[in-house]
């Protein structure tokens, strides 16, 4: 971490340094702190406002009404201190030195009175602001700090999601087997003259129907158990004419004994070769012109 | 401590953890020594209060974890809905020469198509239960029958197959399209 | 959808989602219509719900999601011995001042701290996503405006800038600390 380690607030209250080899365990009341203590204290100040509000609490003095001659003396002691041991840090303390003593000099000038304005304004004015500004948001920063935050204070929640735990299929639409079969046949166009007649298809749907019922009732039923009268004339037209078809196609074999009599269906589906020699009566019927 | 609160903070470090915690982990967040026992009996415990959530405690190779129950991913794919997978060209031509021209033997298929039936893509059509077998043709070798099954209907949206967009005018067209070329 | 179906499929999206869920998102998860009141009431209900468990929801800047409760923090932190970074004075006050004062530049931070900010600074702000570059002010050099993200204000559980602390007054503040010594 590029983090500069923290140094709590508190340890600025308490007693950090020792002078001459004792400890120090009350901070002078007047501003005076040797320049050792502070040196001790260098890297605890984030800077030259920084250290200025530090020597003006030490002092129990009102911001409001800083005494800039003794402040100003003390600031000169601590930036010695600090070009003794640490120079790069000096550059924005020296400014504010000579910020200092600036407003200090025009404190013991006689302030001229503008005309029209019943004040003059106090050359502390504009150091007290930024003071007052940076302790604002020194304390805001403290106060952002303190708040809960995630990671620290609470952790997020997130359960595993396993997306292999439902399997995506493909979705295919009605039109993907219309775009399929125009590619399907565009390729037979292209490579042969292949001709692609067309087809009824509900007959090819109820010939699957046909199909499939006789294997869910063991190959064998009578004629009419095929047929639902909730399908309507053209369904049971249809349906008549797709077994016909599967008739023609050799996959079932439609008998009956003797005129009138119940008429079988079967698929001749897993029949054996023999079944088939046996068969030759009019159990083909007409062919359905397709 | 209480066996509930010991609950409790099994729940919330199992809810928020990233990867599955461990029972040496577990065992981690308490000052009192947990036995292997009473802290499987925990689980055990949280995993049937949980039965009603939308997650569930699951135990996986390398520890515990909360995990979204699958009945729900549906839902949650929503917010970022990926791609759907998409049926190789093969797939789609052979689906749609069954559907069109069912029954069909594999024999049909392959001489419309003009290639070799991997069967594989068969397989893939079976398994998502478009396609059986409906009976077998009798020429030699008593070839299957492919047709499309209900599901296959109800999938598509389609009553029944005579849906299916017409053949009849894509023919046509096609042919059209080819004669004036 | 029943309402009690519904509450479930928005428990598990928040529970499992990697950032705050918006209502935007929420309504996403149903195929019906979602009113913004019915949402917020069964938002409510959930939250309700789930007061006696160690997990709570949590509206912030960017959404909803669900949290371990500040409670919890004692056991949850044995399980990671590494400490959550510490941020420096100058990280935090640099924090503070953009959060405050945004949009800022540079320049603005150092009037205000009477220092030059440490690139380091902005830098472990930005890495942790919790200020951007929102513009340039129109002046000479085109300084960068900094401002607070939103994932921001979700990491200290705020939904707006409004609901940070507010700034203190200093001079009573100082006169108080005077009185007392």
């Amino acid at each position: 971490m590029n983090l500069a380690v923290d140094l709590p607030q508190a340890t600025l209250f308490e007693p950090v340094a020792r002078i001459y080899g004792e400890p120090l365990e009350t901070l002078p009341q007047d501003l005076y702190i040797p320049p050792d203590a502070l040196e001790i204290m260098l890297d605890a100040f984030e800077g030259p406002l920084d250290l200025l509000l530090y020597l003006i609490r030490k002092a129990n003095v009102d911001i409001l009404d800083i005494p800039m001659a003794p402040l100003t003396r003390q600031y000169l002691d601590y930036v010695e201190a600090m070009r003794a041991s640490n120079l790069e840090l000096a550059a924005e303390y020296l400014v504010m030195a000579a910020m200092l003593i600036e407003i200090k000099s025009r404190m013991l000038l006689p302030r001229p009175k503008l005309p029209g304005d019943d004040e003059t304004e106090d050359p502390r004015a504009e150091l007290v602001r930024r003071l007052m500004e940076y302790e604002q948001m020194k304390l805001a920063g403290q106060r952002l700090n303190a708040m809960p935050q995630a990671e620290r204070e609470f952790f997020w929640v997130e359960t595993l999601v396993e997306k292999s735990l439902i399997e995506r299929l493909p979705e295919v639409s009605a039109a993907d087997l219309r775009d399929a079969w125009m590619a399907v046949v565009r390729q037979a166009l292209l490579k042969r003259n292949h001709k692609i007649s067309r087809e009824e298809l509900s007959v090819r749907e109820h010939m699957g129907i046909i199909l499939r019922a006789l294997q869910e009732k063991g190959g064998f039923v009578q004629f009419e158990t095929l047929f639902d009268p909730a399908m309507g004339p053209p369904g049971l037209v249809v349906h008549f004419i797709a077994m016909l078809e599967l008739g023609r196609e050799k996959l079932i074999r439609i008998t009956q004994t003797e005129a009138f009599a119940p008429i079988y269906v079967n698929l001749r589906d897993g029949e054996a070769e023999e079944t088939m020699l046996e068969e030759g009566d009019g159990g083909e019927p007409d062919q359905e012109g397709a | 401590m209480a066996a509930s609160l010991i609950k409790k903070v099994l729940e919330a470090a199992l809810l928020a953890t990233r990867e599955p915690l461990t029972t040496h982990d577990m065992k981690k967040l308490f000052d009192e020594e947990l036995s292997s026992e009473t802290l499987r009996k925990l689980l055990d415990q949280i995993r049937a209060e949980w039965a009603e959530r939308p997650v569930e405690l699951v135990q996986l190779a390398s520890g515990w974890r909360f995990r979204t129950r699958a009945e729900f991913l549906p839902y949650l794919e929503r917010l970022n809905p990926e791609k759907p997978p998409k049926y190789s060209r093969a797939v789609l031509e052979t689906l749609a020469i069954i559907a069109y021209r069912q029954p069909v033997t594999r024999g049909d298929i392959e001489e419309i198509r003009g290639v070799a039936v991997n069967p594989n893509v068969v397989k893939t059509l079976e398994e998502r239960g478009w396609i059986d077998v409906v009976g077998h043709r009798d020429t030699p070798g008593r070839p299957a029958l492919f047709a499309t099954t209900k599901q296959f209907l109800d999938d598509l949206g389609l009553r029944s197959v005579s849906e299916l967009p017409p053949l009849e005018q894509i023919s046509q067209t096609l042919e059209l399209t080819h004669e004036n070329q």
